[in-house]
C-alpha cells in the first residue's frame, strides 16, 4: 500500500467525518471550527494530487482569510447561541437526505462510468506537467491561457468591495425610514382583484 | 507560446467596467456628485459599449479570441445589444425609481453598469471558466441591487437570492468540473470535438449537460429552479426587477443556447428530451400559479417563468431556427417585461406602494396613457396580434413544430389561454372598474418616455418583425 | 502515486452532497452558506483530480478562480447577512418569510 | 394590380388614427369620425364589388407582398364569392353600429377607436388567403370586442368578456398549432414551406394528419360559430354586451367561425370534411333544434335571440357540410341573411331596452299599441328571422334543407323543425313584448326617433331586397361554393331527373 | 290582357304599401282605398278571364314570366304567374268576394282607430292570396301560402290589445306552419324526385313514368299535410274557432271565403301526384269526410255564433276535400266557390248582427232579432238555406253533388256518413238561425239592435244573390258551366251508374234538409219545446261538443305541456348547469390547482431549495437510464 493510498484512506473519512459533524454540530463556531478541520483535508488532498500551490492557497485562502471572515461575522452577530435542530418544516429534512443519497449515488455511478475505479492519472505528472514547479507551471497557464478570465476576477472583488460598501455602511436613517414606510404600508387596504 | 492580445472582441466589457469605475469614483469623490451627472456617464457607458458592439458585427478576426476565452460571433454582438437596451432603460428607470424612493446611493450605477458587462460578458464567453466568472460578476451584482432598499422585502429578497444563487452556481461550477473530466478541456469548442469524437467520456458529459441545465435553469427561472424568482421580483425594487427580470434572462439564455449548440451539440439527441421537459413544467406551473395571485410583480414575476418556457420551446428547434426563433423571443420579451415593471413602477408611484392587483382598479380613469402602455405590454405578453409577442409566440411554436415538438407547442399554447385569464383580468381592473385607490400614479415625463420605446418596440416588431428577423438569423449561427 | 483519481472524485460527490443536504437542513444562514463553502470545495477536489487525470493545469486553474469567486461571495453574502440581521435581528432562514405565496 | 382590399381593410384604422391623434377631441367630433370612417369604407367596398366577376371562381383583386421573410408571413388578400358578401356584411353593417350607438358617452373615444379597429380586424379576416395572416386577424379582434362587450356591457359583463375571450384563445391554441404543423408539412410542396391557402390546398396529407388537422381547426371555429356543444359564451356575451356589440358579434363575428370552416377545412381536408361530415351535421341538427327549443322559454330578449342564433348557424353548418351546391350556396346565403336579420333584432332590442329599460319580457307588453312602429318592425325582423317567405332568411334556408334533403333525407326533415320552433319562440317573444295590455309604465315611450329610422332603414331595405331578389348574391355565391362542393369530391347525390325525360315519358 | 295578370295583385299592394305608410292620414278615405283596389284587381281579373274564355279549350294556359328569383345550380325558382282556367277562377273568386267584404269592412271597423291598418292588411292578404292562386311555380305559391297565413296572423291579433285575439293569432299561425313545413319539404322533394317545381313541368302526366308511385305518395301526403294545415282539417283545425276573435270581416274573407280554401285549391291544383298515388286520394277523402263529421257535430254545441260558423266552415271544406278525394275536383271547386258565397254571407251577417248589438255573439241572448234588423236576418236565412242544401240554391248544387258522386261511384259508406254531415249541417244552421233571428229577444243587447248602415246590406244583398243563385253554373256535372270550363285543367267528373238513381239521392237530401231545419225550429223557435232544458239533461253531450270534443285540451297535455317541460330541461339543466357548468368547472379546476400550488411557495429558502434538488435529482436520474 503505497504512501498515498495511507494518507488518502486516513484522510477521506476525516473529511466526511467533518463535513457530517458540521451539519450535526448545533453551534455555528464549532461548524466553522469542523468545516476548517474539512478544508484541511482536501489541502492534503491536493497534496496528495500534486497541486501543491492549491494545498497553500486552500489553507491560507480558505482555512485563513475565508473561515477567519466567517468566525467574525459569527461572533459580531453573537448568532453563537444554540440552534435549536428540532425541524419546523414537514418532510424536509427527510426528504433531503433520500434525495441526498439519490444525487449521491447518480453521482457516483457518473463517476464508475465516466472514470472508472482503476484509472489512474498519467505518471511523470510532475515532469510534464508541472515542469519547473507546479506554481510556476501553474502561473504559465494562469497568464498565458487564462489571463482573460484573471483580468475579469478583478470585476468581481469590485463588486464585492462596493457590495460591502452599501450593505455594510448603510446607515441607520434609511432602515428606520423604510420601517416606518412599511407599517404605513400595512395599514393600507391591499385588496385581491376581482 | 504568448498569445495575441486582441482586445476588440471585449471593448464593449472594458468600456462598461470603465464607465463603472468612473461612475464609481465620481460618486465616492465628490459627495454631493449630482445624480443626473452619474446617469449621464453610465448612459455614456452603454451607448460606447454598444457602439464597440455594432462595430464588432463585421468582426474580419478569429472566431474566438483572448486564448479561445471570447467569441466573436454576432450572436454574441445581438445578445450584447439586446443586454445594453435594457441596462439603458434599467439605468433610467432606477435613476428616477430611487430619486422618488430617497434611496438613491451612487454605487446604483456603477453596479448596474457592472451587472451588464457580466450579462453582456457571458454571451460572448466561449470558455467555460469565463462563463462562470461572467456569471458571478452579474449574479453578485444583482443580489446587491436586489438588497439596495432598505426596504424588508428588498433585503429578504436579497437574502433568498444570494442564498440560492451560491447554491444553483455550485452545481453550475460542478457541471463544468463534469465537462473538465469529460474532456478535459473548458473550452466550449474543445469539448465539442472530444464529444463529436467520442474521445470524451459520455457519462461525465450526460452528468455535465444536465448539472449546467440545471445552472442556467435556475438563471433563467425554469421549473423547477425557478421558486426564488417570485420572492425575488417581488422583494426587488420595481426598476432594478425590471432590469433583472430581463437582463438575467436573456444573458443566461443566450450563454444556455451557446453551451448546449457548442459544446454539447454532439448530444444534440440527449439534452432535447431536457430541455422539453423543462419548457413543458415552466410554461404549465408558470400559467397556473400566476392565476392565484394577487401582487402584480409576483404575476409578472410567474408569468416570467411561463415565458422561459416559451424560450425553451424555441430551444427544442435544433440549429438556426430555433436559435433565432428563441432570439427574437428573447427580444420581445426584454421589450414587454422591461415595460411592464416600468408601468408598475409608475402606478405605485413610490417605491413599493402599491403593487396589489387592487390598485389597478380604474387605472384608465387616471392616466388612460399608462393603462394603455400597460394592455399594450400584457396583450404582448398574451401574445394577441399586432404586438411582438403574438410574432414571437409564432416563431417559437413553429420551429418547435418544424422540429417534430407539436404537443409542447399544444402545451405552450393552451398554458398561454390560461396565461390570458390573468393578463385580461389585470385589463378587467384598469378598464372595467371605477378608481378605488386615494392613491395617484407617478405622473413624472421622464421615465414614460422612457417607456415609449419599449412600447413602440413592442408594436413595430409586431408589425414589421421583418427589420430585425434578418440580423437575428444572421446571428443565429454560432461558429466554431 | 496509485491511489485511484475515481476516490478522490467519489469523496468530493460526497462532500458536494453533504453541502447539499446541509442547505436544506441547517437554518442558520451563516451555516447555510459554509455548507455551500462545502459544496464548492467538493467541486474543486474534483477538478485537481480531473485535472491530475488529465494531466493538464486547467482544473487547478479553474479551482484557483473558484476560490476567488468564494471568496468574493463570501464578501457579498456576509455583508448580506450582517445587514438582514441588523434589520431582523435574527440569521435564521425560517423566519425570512415575509415573501411568499 | 390595385389594392381595393388594402384600401377597404385599412380605411377604418385612418379613422382610429384620427381618433388618436386628435387631442381633447370632443365625444360628437369622435362619433362623427368614426361614422365617416366606416361609411367611407363601406363605400369602398362598394367598389370593390364594383369590381368583382362573377364568372371567376377563383379569388379576385389577389394583393401579395411578403412581410415577414422569418416566419414566411405573407401579406395575401384575395376576395371569392364567399368572402365578398362576408366583407360587405362588416362594411354595411359598421355605420349602422355606430349611428346605432350614438347614445354611448363614456368613453365614447375609446368606443369608437375600438369599433373601427374591430372593423379592420374583421374585414381582414375574411379577406387573408394567408392561413398565418387569418390567424392574425383572427385574434387581433379579440381585444377590441373584448374591451366592447367589457366596458360598455351590462352586469355580469366582466363574466362574459372573460368567457368570450378565453373561449376564443382556447380554440384559436388549436387553431394556431394545426396552422404551423400545416405550414411545417407544406414543405413538400413545390414552392416550399407556405401559409398559402392557393398552395396548401394541393398538399396531400396521410388521412390520419389530415383529420387531426381538421379536428383543430374544427373546435377553433366550431367556438365561434358556435356549435354545441360549444356554445355557452354566446348567451352571455351577447346578454351583456351593448348593443352595437351584440349586432357586430351575431352579425359577423359568428361568421367567421362559419366562414373558416368552408374556407379551411373544407378546402383544406377534403377528405377528412367528407367522413365527418354526418357527425358534424349531426352537431349542427342538435344545434338547430336545441337552441330552438332552449330559446322557448328565455324571458330575456337578448339571451333568447342569442340562442336563436345558435339555431340559425346550424343551417350554415348543416348546409357547409351537405357537400351540394344548394345547400352550401344557402349557408352563405344564410350567413348574409342571418347577419341582416339578428343584427337588426339586436338594433331593435337595443332601441325597446331604451325605452323600457328591461330586457326581461314578463315585465313588457302592448308595445304595439305604444310604439307601432317600432313593434311592427320587430314583427317583421322577427319574421324575416323565423324563414317567412319573401323576405331573406326563407331562401337560405329552403335551399339548406333542399340541398341536406337531397343528401340525406332525415336530416334535411329534422333541420326543417327548426323553422317551427323559430316561428314559436319569436312571435311568442313578440306577443310578449308587443301584444297584450299596456303596463302602466310603459304607456308614454316615444316611437321610432329619425336617428333610429336612420339605423333600422337600409337593414329592413336588405332584408326586403334579398328575400324577393335573392340572386343579387347567389350569381356571384354561387360560382364560388359550387367550386368548393367539388373540390370537396364527396359522392353525387342522386341526380334530379332532366326534364326533358319526363316529358318524352309522357309523349 | 292576360299579359297585364300580374296588376292584379299588383294593384292590391299598392293598397297596402299606400295604406301601411299613410292609412293613418287617409282616415276613412282608407277604407275607400282599399276596396277600390281590390274592385280593380277584380276588374282586371274579369278582364283577363273574359280573354281566357276567348281562347279555344285547350290553348288557356298560359305563363307570364316576371323575374327570375332563385338559381343555384340546377335549382330555380322563376316568379312566374299561371293564367289558367282554375287561377281565373280562383282570382275571380278571391277579388270579387274580397272587394265586397272590403266594401262592408268599412262600415264594421268604421270607429277603429287602426281603420287604415286594418285594410292595410286586407290588401296585403288580397296580394298574398292572388300570388298563391296565379303561381306557377311551387316555390312561389309558397310564398303566397306563407304571406296569407302572415296576414291572417295579423288580422286575427289585430286587436292585440286583448290577449285572447293575440293568443288565438298566435296558435293560428304556429298550428298552420307545421302542415307548411311539411309542405315545404314536399315542395323540395318534387324539385330533388321530379326536377322541377313548375307547374306546367311537374303537372305533365308523363311525370309518371319518372319516379315510382309510392314517391308520389309521398310528396303528396306532404302537400295534403299543407293543406290540411290551413284548410283546418283534423287534426290540424284546432286553430281556426279561435282564429273567431278576429274582427268579423277576417273571419268572412279569410277563414271562410279564401285562405282556408287554399288548401282545396292546392290538392285539386296537384291532384296528379294524389292520382298517381292512388293511396294519397283515399287519405284526402277520409280526412274529408272525419272532418266533415266532427266538425258538424261541434258546431252543433257551439253558443258563440261566429264560432258555429267556424265549425260549419271545417265542415264544409271536409266537404270539399271529400269531393277532391273522390276526384270530383270541379266539383270541389265549385263549392269552393259557393261556399265562398254564403259563408261569407253568413259571417258578415254574423258581424253585421253583433254591430247592432254591441258586439253580442252569443246565440243563447239573442233571439228575435228579426224585427229589428229585417234585412240582416233576410240574407243569414237565404245563407243558411243555402248552406243547408235547399233545392235550387248553391249549396245544393255544391253538396247534394258530391253526395251523387259518392253513391254513382259505390261509395256507399261515403254517401251514408256524408248525408249524416248534411243533416248536422241542416242542424246546426237552423239553430243558429232560429236562436239568433227568431222567438223573443233573451238581452237587452238583442232589444235595442239596430239595422246596419247600408255599406254593409250592399253586399249582403249581393252576396245573398249569389248564395241564391250560383247554381246556374253547376246545373249539371258533365254539362254545367263550371265543370266545362275547368275540364281541360281538372279532367271530367267522374260519374257511374252503382247505388239508387239521382232523383232518389236528391229526395233524401232534401228530406234530410228541410227535415233537419224543421226540427231545429221545433226546438228552437216554436217555443214548444224548452231547449234550455233540454240541454240540461243532454249534459255532458252539448259541453263535450262545445269543447270541440276536447281536442285542444288534448293537445295542451300532450304536446304543449310536455314541450314546455323539455325546453324548461333543457335551459335551465341542461344548458345551464352540464354545459356551461363544464366550462366553469374547468376555471374553478384551474382555479384550485393554482391556490394549491401556491402553497408550495412557502416562502421559506429550504424549501425552495429542496425542489431544486428534486428536480436535479430527476434529471440525473433522467441521464442515468439513458447513458
Amino acid at each position: 500500500m503505497s504512501a498515498d493510498q495511507i494518507v488518502f484512506w486516513v484522510f477521506a473519512p476525516i473529511s466526511i467525518g467533518s463535513a457530517i459533524a458540521m451539519l450535526l454540530q448545533r453551534n455555528a463556531i464549532h461548524a466553522a471550527l469542523l468545516l476548517i478541520v474539512n478544508f484541511f483535508t482536501i489541502a492534503v488532498f491536493y497534496l496528495v494530487l500534486e497541486a501543491p500551490f492549491l494545498f497553500a492557497v486552500q489553507i491560507i485562502v480558505y482555512a485563513g482569510a475565508i473561515m477567519v471572515l466567517f468566525l467574525f461575522v459569527i461572533m459580531l452577530l453573537g448568532v453563537d447561541r444554540d440552534e435549536v435542530l428540532a425541524e419546523r418544516i414537514r418532510w424536509q429534512r427527510p426528504a433531503a437526505i433520500v434525495i441526498g443519497v439519490g444525487v449521491l449515488a447518480e453521482l457516483v455511478v457518473a463517476i464508475r462510468a465516466g472514470v472508472g475505479f482503476a484509472t489512474n492519472g498519467p505518471e511523470a505528472f510532475a515532469e510534464t506537467v508541472n515542469r519547473g514547479g507546479n506554481t510556476e507551471a501553474l502561473a504559465r497557464s494562469l497568464f498565458r491561457e487564462y489571463f482573460f478570465p484573471f483580468e475579469a476576477t478583478s470585476v468581481l472583488l469590485i463588486v464585492a468591495a462596493i457590495a460591502a460598501m452599501m450593505l455594510a455602511a448603510r446607515h441607520r436613517r434609511a432602515i428606520t425610514r423604510a420601517e416606518q414606510e412599511e407599517r404605513a404600508a400595512e395599514l393600507e387596504p391591499s385588496e385581491a382583484a376581482s | 507560446m504568448t498569445p495575441e492580445v486582441d482586445l476588440g472582441p471585449v471593448m464593449p466589457e472594458l468600456i462598461l467596467v470603465g464607465a463603472g469605475i468612473v461612475a464609481l469614483l465620481v460618486g465616492v469623490i465628490a459627495r454631493r456628485a449630482e445624480p443626473l451627472l452619474l446617469l449621464f456617464i453610465a448612459m455614456a457607458g452603454v451607448a460606447g459599449a454598444a457602439a464597440a458592439s455594432v462595430l464588432l458585427w463585421d468582426w474580419e478576426g478569429g472566431l474566438t479570441v483572448l486564448a479561445d476565452a471570447i467569441a466573436t460571433d454576432r450572436f454574441a454582438v445581438v445578445a450584447r445589444l439586446i443586454l445594453l437596451g435594457v441596462a439603458a432603460l434599467g439605468l433610467v428607470l432606477g435613476h428616477h425609481y430611487f430619486q422618488r424612493s430617497g434611496e438613491l446611493r451612487t454605487e446604483f450605477y456603477a453596479l448596474v453598469l457592472f451587472a451588464t458587462s457580466g450579462m453582456t460578458l457571458i454571451t460572448a464567453s466561449a470558455d467555460l471558466i469565463t462563463m462562470f466568472l461572467a456569471l458571478e460578476i452579474l449574479s453578485l451584482s444583482l443580489y446587491v441591487l436586489t438588497g439596495s432598499s432598505a426596504r424588508l422585502g428588498s433585503v429578504e429578497g436579497a437574502m433568498k437570492y444570494f442564498l440560492l444563487g451560491a447554491f444553483s452556481s455550485a452545481f453550475f461550477l460542478y457541471g463544468v468540473a463534469m465537462a473538465y473530466g469529460a474532456t478535459g478541456s473548458t473550452r466550449l469548442a474543445e469539448v465539442a470535438t472530444a464529444l463529436g469524437g467520442r474521445t470524451g467520456s459520455m457519462a461525465l458529459a450526460l452528468a455535465a449537460m444536465v448539472l449546467l441545465a440545471i445552472g442556467f435553469g435556475f438563471k433563467v427561472a425554469a421549473v423547477p429552479f425557478h421558486m426564488w424568482t417570485p420572492d425575488v421580483y417581488q422583494g426587488a425594487p420595481t426598476a432594478v426587477t425590471a432590469f433583472m427580470s430581463a437582463g438575467t434572462k436573456v444573458a443566461a439564455f443566450a450563454a444556455f443556447m451557446r453551451v448546449f449548440n457548442v459544446a454539447f451539440q454532439p448530444l444534440g439527441w440527449d439534452w432535447t428530451p431536457v430541455i422539453w421537459a423543462l419548457a413543458a413544467v415552466s410554461m404549465i406551473v408558470g400559467s397556473v400559479l400566476a392565476i392565484a395571485q394577487t401582487d402584480i410583480k409576483r404575476m409578472l414575476a410567474y408569468s416570467s417563468i411561463a415565458h422561459a418556457g416559451f424560450v425553451l420551446t424555441g430551444m427544442t428547434a435544433p440549429g438556426r431556427t430555433g436559435m433565432s426563433a428563441s432570439l427574437f423571443y428573447l427580444l420581445a420579451y426584454a421589450l414587454m417585461i422591461v415595460g411592464a415593471f416600468g408601468v408598475v413602477m409608475l402606478v405605485s408611484s413610490r417605491g413599493e406602494a402599491a403593487t396589489s392587483l387592487g390598485s389597478y382598479r380604474g387605472l384608465y380613469r387616471q392616466s388612460p396613457w399608462l393603462a394603455g402602455l400597460f394592455s399594450l405590454f400584457l396583450l404582448s405578453m398574451a401574445g394577441i396580434p399586432p404586438t411582438a409577442g403574438f410574432i414571437a409566440k409564432v416563431g417559437v411554436f413553429g420551429a418547435a413544430i418544424d422540429a417534430g415538438h407539436w404537443e409542447l407547442a399544444l402545451i405552450g399554447l393552451l398554458a398561454s389561454v390560461v396565461a390570458a385569464f390573468f393578463y385580461i383580468r389585470v385589463m378587467v381592473l384598469m378598464y372595467m372598474h371605477e378608481p378605488s385607490g386615494d392613491h395617484e400614479p407617478d405622473a413624472s415625463l421622464a421615465p414614460r418616455l422612457a417607456l415609449a420605446i419599449p412600447a413602440v418596440g413592442t408594436l413595430l416588431l409586431g408589425v414589421l418583425p421583418g427589420l430585425v428577423t434578418d440580423f437575428l438569423s444572421e446571428a443565429s449561427v454560432i461558429r466554431w | 502515486m496509485s491511489t485511484p483519481i475515481a476516490y478522490f472524485l467519489v469523496v468530493s460527490a460526497a462532500l458536494f452532497t453533504i453541502g447539499t443536504v446541509g442547505v436544506m437542513v441547517r437554518r442558520n444562514a451563516l451555516v447555510i452558506f459554509m455548507s455551500v463553502e462545502l459544496q464548492l470545495n467538493g467541486v474543486n477536489l474534483a477538478l485537481v483530480a480531473f485535472s491530475r487525470l488529465h494531466g493538464n493545469l486547467t482544473g487547478q486553474v479553474l479551482t484557483f478562480f473558484s476560490m476567488v469567486v468564494a471568496a468574493a461571495e463570501v464578501v457579498v453574502g456576509l455583508a448580506i447577512i450582517v445587514y438582514v440581521f441588523r434589520r431582523r435581528r435574527t440569521a435564521n432562514v425560517d423566519d425570512l418569510a415575509v415573501l411568499r405565496w | 394590380m390595385s389594392n381595393w382590399l388594402t384600401l377597404t381593410t385599412f380605411l377604418p384604422l385612418a379613422g382610429v388614427v384620427v381618433l388618436v391623434a386628435w387631442p381633447g377631441i370632443r365625444d360628437d367630433a369622435a362619433r362623427a369620425v368614426a361614422l365617416l370612417a366606416a361609411v367611407a369604407t363601406f363605400l369602398m367596398s362598394l367598389a370593390m364589388l364594383g369590381r368583382f366577376d362573377n364568372g371567376v371562381t377563383g379569388f379576385q383583386l389577389v394583393e401579395e407582398a411578403t412581410w415577414v421573410d422569418a416566419i414566411d408571413l405573407k401579406y395575401l388578400l384575395g376576395v371569392d364569392g364567399i368572402s365578398l358578401w362576408m366583407v360587405l356584411l362588416t362594411t354595411f353593417l359598421m355605420p349602422i353600429a355606430i349611428l346605432a350607438s350614438w347614445r354611448v358617452d363614456d368613453r365614447v373615444r375609446l368606443f369608437m377607436a375600438s369599433m373601427l379597429v374591430l372593423e379592420t380586424g374583421m374585414i381582414g379576416t375574411f379577406l387573408a388567403l394567408d392561413l398565418l395572416l387569418f390567424f392574425l386577424f383572427f385574434e387581433a379582434i379579440l381585444f377590441p370586442m373584448y374591451l366592447i362587450i367589457g366596458v360598455w356591457g351590462g352586469e355580469r359583463r366582466v363574466y362574459a368578456t372573460v368567457k368570450f375571450f378565453l373561449y376564443t384563445m382556447f380554440g384559436s391554441a388549436f387553431l394556431l398549432v394545426a396552422t404551423l404543423f400545416l405550414y411545417a408539412k407544406s414543405g413538400s410542396l413545390p414552392g416550399g414551406p407556405t401559409f398559402d391557402v392557393r398552395e396548401l390546398v394541393g398538399l396531400d396529407l396521410a388521412p390520419i394528419t389530415a383529420r387531426w388537422l381538421f379536428v383543430a381547426f374544427f373546435v377553433a371555429f366550431a367556438v365561434k360559430v358556435p356549435l354545441f356543444p360549444l356554445h355557452t359564451w354566446l348567451p352571455d356575451a351577447h346578454t351583456e354586451a351593448p348593443t352595437a356589440g351584440s349586432v357586430i358579434l351575431a352579425a359577423v363575428l359568428l361568421k367567421i367561425g362559419a366562414y373558416g370552416l368552408i374556407r379551411f377545412n373544407l378546402s383544406l381536408f377534403p377528405e377528412a370534411s367528407r367522413s365527418f361530415a354526418d357527425a358534424i351535421s349531426v352537431l349542427a341538427l342538435i344545434g338547430i333544434v336545441y337552441g330552438g327549443i332552449v330559446a322557448l322559454i328565455q324571458t330575456d330578449l337578448k339571451r333568447l335571440v342569442a340562442y336563436s342564433s345558435v339555431s340559425h348557424l346550424g343551417f350554415v353548418v348543416l348546409g357547409a357540410f351537405a357537400f351540394t351546391e344548394q345547400a352550401m350556396a344557402g349557408g352563405v346565403l344564410q350567413m348574409v341573411n342571418h347577419g341582416l336579420s339578428t343584427g337588426a333584432l339586436f338594433l331593435l332590442v337595443g332601441m325597446v331596452y331604451e325605452r323600457t329599460h328591461t330586457r326581461d319580457l314578463g315585465r313588457m307588453g302592448g308595445l304595439m299599441s305604444v310604439t307601432p312602429w317600432l313593434g311592427g318592425t320587430f314583427l317583421f325582423v322577427a319574421l324575416s328571422s323565423a324563414g317567412l317567405p319573401g323576405l331573406n332568411s326563407f331562401v337560405g334556408e329552403f335551399l339548406v334543407i333542399l340541398g341536406t334533403l337531397a343528401r340525406n333525407v332525415w336530416f334535411g326533415a329534422i333541420a326543417a323543425t327548426g323553422v317551427v320552433l323559430a316561428a314559436i319562440y319569436l312571435l311568442w317573444s313578440y306577443q310578449r313584448m308587443a301584444q297584450g295590455p299596456v303596463p302602466e309604465e310603459h304607456r308614454h315611450h316615444r316611437d321610432l326617433s329619425l336617428r333610429e329610422v336612420l339605423v333600422l332603414a337600409p337593414v329592413l331595405a336588405a332584408i326586403l331586397a334579398f328575400g324577393v331578389y335573392p340572386k343579387l348574391l347567389l350569381d356571384r355565391i354561387e360560382p364560388t361554393t359550387a367550386q368548393v362542393v367539388a373540390d370537396v369530391e364527396a359522392p353525387p347525390v342522386s341526380p334530379p331527373p332532366s326534364v326533358p325525360l319526363a316529358e318524352e315519358a309522357g309523349g | 290582357m292576360t299579359d297585364a295578370v300580374w296588376l292584379v295583385p299588383a294593384i292590391p299592394f299598392v293598397g297596402f304599401v299606400v295604406n301601411l305608410f299613410a292609412g293613418r292620414r287617409l282616415g276613412r278615405a282608407a277604407g275607400w282605398l282599399a276596396t277600390l283596389a281590390v274592385a280593380a284587381a277584380a276588374a282586371v281579373a274579369i278582364g283577363v278571364g273574359m280573354e281566357v274564355l276567348a281562347q279555344p279549350a285547350e290553348e288557356r294556359t298560359t305563363v307570364v314570366h316576371l323575374f327570375d328569383w332563385i338559381g343555384v345550380g340546377a335549382f330555380s325558382a322563376a316568379a312566374d304567374l299561371r293564367v289558367d282556367q282554375l287561377s281565373v277562377l280562383m282570382i275571380l273568386v278571391v277579388t270579387i268576394v274580397g272587394a265586397l267584404i272590403h266594401l262592408y269592412a268599412i262600415g264594421y271597423m268604421g270607429g277603429d282607430p287602426r281603420f287604415g291598418r286594418f285594410f292595410a292588411y286586407l290588401n296585403l292578404f288580397v296580394f298574398f292570396m292572388l300570388v298563391l292562386v296565379l303561381a306557377e311555380n311551387l316555390l312561389l305559391l309558397y310564398v303566397g301560402w306563407e304571406g296569407v297565413g302572415l296576414c291572417s296572423y295579423l288580422l286575427i291579433g289585430f286587436w292585440h290589445e286583448r290577449t285572447a285575439a293575440a293568443n288565438a293569432a298566435k296558435k293560428a299561425f304556429v298550428t298552420t306552419r307545421i302542415g307548411d313545413t311539411f309542405m315545404l319539404v314536399g315542395i323540395a322533394l318534387v324539385f330533388l324526385r321530379l326536377g322541377s317545381l313548375d307547374l306546367s313541368t311537374v303537372l305533365d302526366p308523363g311525370i309518371e313514368a319518372v319516379q315510382p308511385s309510392g314517391v308520389f305518395t309521398v310528396i303528396a301526403l306532404l302537400l295534403f299535410a299543407g293543406a290540411i294545415g290551413k284548410s283546418a282539417q283534423v287534426p290540424l283545425h284546432v286553430w281556426l274557432p279561435d282564429a273567431m276573435e278576429g274582427p268579423t270581416p277576417v273571419s268572412a274573407l279569410i277563414h271562410a271565403a279564401t285562405m282556408v280554401t287554399a288548401g282545396v285549391y292546392l290538392v285539386v291544383r296537384t291532384h296528379l301526384f294524389f292520382e298517381i298515388s292512388g293511396v294519397a286520394l283515399v287519405v284526402v277523402l277520409v280526412v274529408g269526410l272525419v272532418t266533415a263529421l266532427y266538425a258538424a257535430l261541434s258546431a252543433l254545441g257551439q253558443d258563440d255564433i261566429k264560432r258555429v260558423l267556424a265549425y260549419s266552415t271545417v265542415s264544409q271544406l271536409g266537404f270539399m276535400f271529400m269531393a277532391a278525394g273522390m276526384r270530383a275536383y270541379s266539383v270541389a271547386m265549385f263549392m269552393l266557390a259557393a261556399h265562398a258565397c254564403y259563408k261569407a254571407l253568413l259571417f258578415l251577417s254574423a258581424g253585421s248582427v253583433m254591430h247592432g248589438t254591441h258586439e253580442l255573439t252569443d246565440l243563447t241572448r239573442m233571439g228575435g232579432l228579426r224585427r229589428r234588423m229585417p234585412w240582416t236576418a233576410g240574407v243569414a236565412i237565404a245563407g243558411a238555406l243555402s248552406l243547408a242544401g235547399v233545392f235550387g240554391l248553391a249549396g245544393f248544387f255544391a253538396k247534394d253533388e258530391i253526395l251523387v258522386i259518392a253513391s254513382e261511384t259505390g261509395r256507399a259508406t261515403v254517401w251514408l256518413l256524408g248525408t249524416l254531415g248534411a243533416l248536422l249541417s241542416a242542424l246546426y244552421i237552423g239553430r243558429l238561425v232560429f236562436l239568433a233571428f227568431f222567438g223573443d229577444a233573451r238581452s237587452q243587447e238583442a232589444e235595442h239592435a239596430h239595422e246596419s248602415p247600408p255599406v254593409m246590406l250592399a253586399p249582403l244583398v249581393v252576396l245573398a244573390a249569389a248564395a241564391l243563385g250560383l247554381g246556374v253554373l253547376m246545373l249539371d256535372p258533365e254539362t254545367g258551366l263550371v265543370p266545362t270550363f275547368l275540364e281541360p285543367v281538372l279532367g271530367t267528373v267522374p260519374h257511374g251508374d252503382e247505388g239508387v238513381g239521382t232523383a232518389a239521392l236528391v229526395i233524401v237530401s232534401q228530406v234530410v234538409a228541410i227535415g233537419g231545419l224543421a226540427v231545429t225550429w221545433l226546438v228552437y223557435a216554436s217555443g214548444r219545446v224548452d231547449w234550455l232544458a233540454l240541454r240540461l239533461r243532454l249534459m255532458p253531450l252539448p259541453r263535450f261538443l262545445n269543447r270541440g270534443m276536447y281536442v285542444d285540451d288534448v293537445y295542451a297535455a300532450t304536446v304543449v305541456a310536455p314541450a314546455k317541460a323539455t325546453s324548461t330541461f333543457l335551459a335551465d339543466v341542461v344548458d345551464a348547469s352540464v354545459v356551461d357548468g363544464l366550462v366553469n368547472a374547468v376555471g374553478r379546476l384551474f382555479q384550485g390547482l393554482a391556490g394549491a400550488g401556491r402553497r408550495v411557495q412557502t416562502g421559506m429558502v429550504r424549501t425552495y431549495a429542496l425542489a431544486f434538488l428534486l428536480g436535479a435529482l430527476a434529471l440525473l436520474a433522467y441521464v442515468g437510464v439513458r447513458g
